[in-house]
């Protein structure tokens, strides 16, 4: 079958992992086994996601945190039963979009990006599924809440980190996730006169 | 990865062919910006090339064909409708006659706006187009779960023990010595002595004669003072008379004879 | 890592497993993979039983229903112990040195030597620590239980037995293990002609 002799560690960490009712860290991974160390527990994830790779379930890293999954071309085999996801409104999907690809980010700046007003029940959706969560305060006059994505964010939707977020560096690049003032004054100093003929076009973000 | 019913995917346009099918959407859209973004996208071009007076032209006819056809408008809709139309005279004006900020400017925010409405609003499709858990892959069913119970190790040496018996014994040790160090003869033992030795004359005795012959200076004096207590007890009790013959002369002391002195030695 | 292609039955019935959240009969798995025959089940399911053979998690059959579950070499790690080392306070040293002194000994006494109420925990702490155990109960109205220490206790403060407590044959001597009621009436008796006399000693408390 496989190799003869499996590492101990990896063995440990496959326990643990299938174990676990929670993803883990590294760290949470490490003092969990004992006297592991962090980088022997990090290299033994490698060769186990590479290992689980072809299999019916994978070992996946979202947000710092490791889990084991089924692989998602077998959705069709589970999801019949099993679809327990909840269905977000598209009014709560965007604004979990526009938090996850601007985060920090305060309801006003959602409001302004959206041209609507956000009712009350959009953002407590997200916080109640841990998706999103209030992240300080802006330090500006009135000091409004502002709001992240959650590790739990990360996991439900596959994303190892945010910079997973397709397209993100490409948005972000284009300044589309500028502030329109901050866009305004770098296209106006641009050329005033020809608004039109904005940016050259090298990317387009959908 | 796409989902058919999620309304943000924006089909081919094949699927909303006519703009009678826009109007049947009334109320699907959140807000002016909303529908200027669709009206935008059928113009099938780069948001960064759209026409805007073509935008502003096609939003306008929306708005006057939903009043002709009786259908209640939001207020925003014919605020943005009015500002729109402004925008589009204001376009159409010769250069030198537009005040500040210019048409242009104007213009140039809307768009600004659109494309980023829309970057978003792409962005949230391929967001819920990703492997979902709970949809598209799914965690173990039953997970045994891990516990780790914190178990305290408690540490001590013989020396923190012997010290903490010697404080707990220093704590508690004096009140024996103090008592044991301070001789006393207590008010029964004088009782007891003075009235047997009153039993064996009838003489007056002073009182010191009673106390005991070679006791320390400390047990005198409480031998003393007990002494006397006990003549004033035997003196009230008709055992005992006392007589003093004036201040601080010696304290005398005599068995009564007709008293009941007999038994007091006994 | 392994093989280069697994085989499509093996990944649909890992995955079917790993999320299932019952055991599951080979004809149950058979039915929910549709149109597998249950001969093809079974004959994956003994391929991934030698395949997991030596890994972290196993594929087992209990009573005809298979699943994953940890190694039972591994199975210390679902329940962990974490150690921490604490020091005794100073109130539990007191009473652990009462009771190494005197035993058996039952609170009541323990607080009449120590002069101060022994709270409940302390007690707890010192068997706890597996020092400290109950050792019956004193035959007085009320049956108190008494306390006494362990061949632990002796161990973990590097003595060989009771009467290596150091001082304890001084402080025998100076009188000071006598509980405290007693030398106080043996004060009290104390005989006006012979001050200087001690009391007898009638008792050994150890």
């Amino acid at each position: 079958m496989s190799e003869a002799e499996p590492d101990p560690l990896e063995r440990a960490i496959e326990a643990t992992l299938f174990a676990a009712e929670a993803p883990m860290t590294v760290d949470a991974l490490a003092a969990h086994l004992g006297d592991a160390a962090p980088g022997d527990v990090r290299a033994a994830l490698a060769t186990l996601t590479a290992r689980y790779g072809p299999r019916g379930v994978h070992l996946v890293e979202r947000g710092g945190r490791w889990h084991f999954e089924t692989a998602p071309d077998l959705a069709h085999l589970l999801r019949r039963e099993k679809e327990q996801v909840r269905r977000l409104s598209r009014a709560a999907t965007e604004v979990l979009a526009i938090i996850a690809y601007h985060e920090p980010v305060s309801r006003a700046e959602i409001e302004s990006i959206r041209g609507v007003q956000t009712s009350a029940g959009t953002l407590d959706v997200l916080m109640e599924a841990g998706w999103v969560k209030p992240a300080g305060r802006r330090e500006v006059p009135g000091r409004p809440v502002i709001y992240a994505t959650t590790p739990e964010f990360l996991d439900h939707f596959g994303l190892a980190s945010r910079r997973d977020l397709s397209g993100i560096d490409e948005l972000r690049a284009a300044g589309l996730l500028d502030p329109v003032d901050e866009a305004m004054e770098a296209a106006m100093r641009f050329d005033p006169d020809e608004p039109d003929e904005a940016e050259s076009d090298d990317e387009d973000p959908s | 990865m796409s989902e058919a019913d999620q309304p943000f995917m924006f089909p081919p346009e094949a699927s909303r062919p006519d703009s009678d099918a826009l109007y049947l959407e009334l109320g699907a859209w959140e807000g002016p910006l909303d529908l200027l973004l669709d009206l935008a996208r059928r113009q099938k071009v780069d948001l960064r090339q759209i026409s805007i007076l073509a935008l502003v032209d096609q939003y306008l006819t929306y708005i006057e064909r939903a009043g002709a056809m009786k259908l209640e408008l939001a207020a925003d809709y014919l605020v943005m409708a009015a500002w729109l139309a402004y925008l589009k005279s204001a376009m159409l004006l010769p250069k030198e006659e537009q005040e500040d900020p210019s048409p242009e400017e104007l213009a140039l925010r809307l768009q600004l706006r659109l494309q980023r409405l829309g970057a978003m609003r792409e962005a949230a499709g391929r967001l819920m187009g990703r492997d979902r858990i709970g949809r598209d892959v799914f965690l173990r069913g039953s997970p045994e779960g891990l516990r780790t119970d914190r178990k305290t190790v408690w540490r001590s040496d013989l020396f923190s023990l012997i010290q903490a018996y010697g404080q707990v014994k220093a704590r508690t040790a004096p009140r024996i010595y103090h008592v044991a160090n301070r001789p006393v003869m207590t008010l029964d033992s004088a009782l007891e002595r003075v009235a047997a030795m009153l039993g064996v004359t009838l003489e007056w005795m002073e009182i010191r004669d009673f106390l005991p012959p070679h006791a320390s200076p400390e047990l005198k004096r409480s031998a003393l003072a007990s002494s006397f207590v006990a003549a004033l007890e035997l003196a009230k009790r008709g055992r005992a008379e006392l007589e003093q013959e004036a201040a601080f002369a010696p304290l005398r002391i005599r068995r009564l004879k007709d008293g009941t002195g007999q038994g007091l030695g006994a």
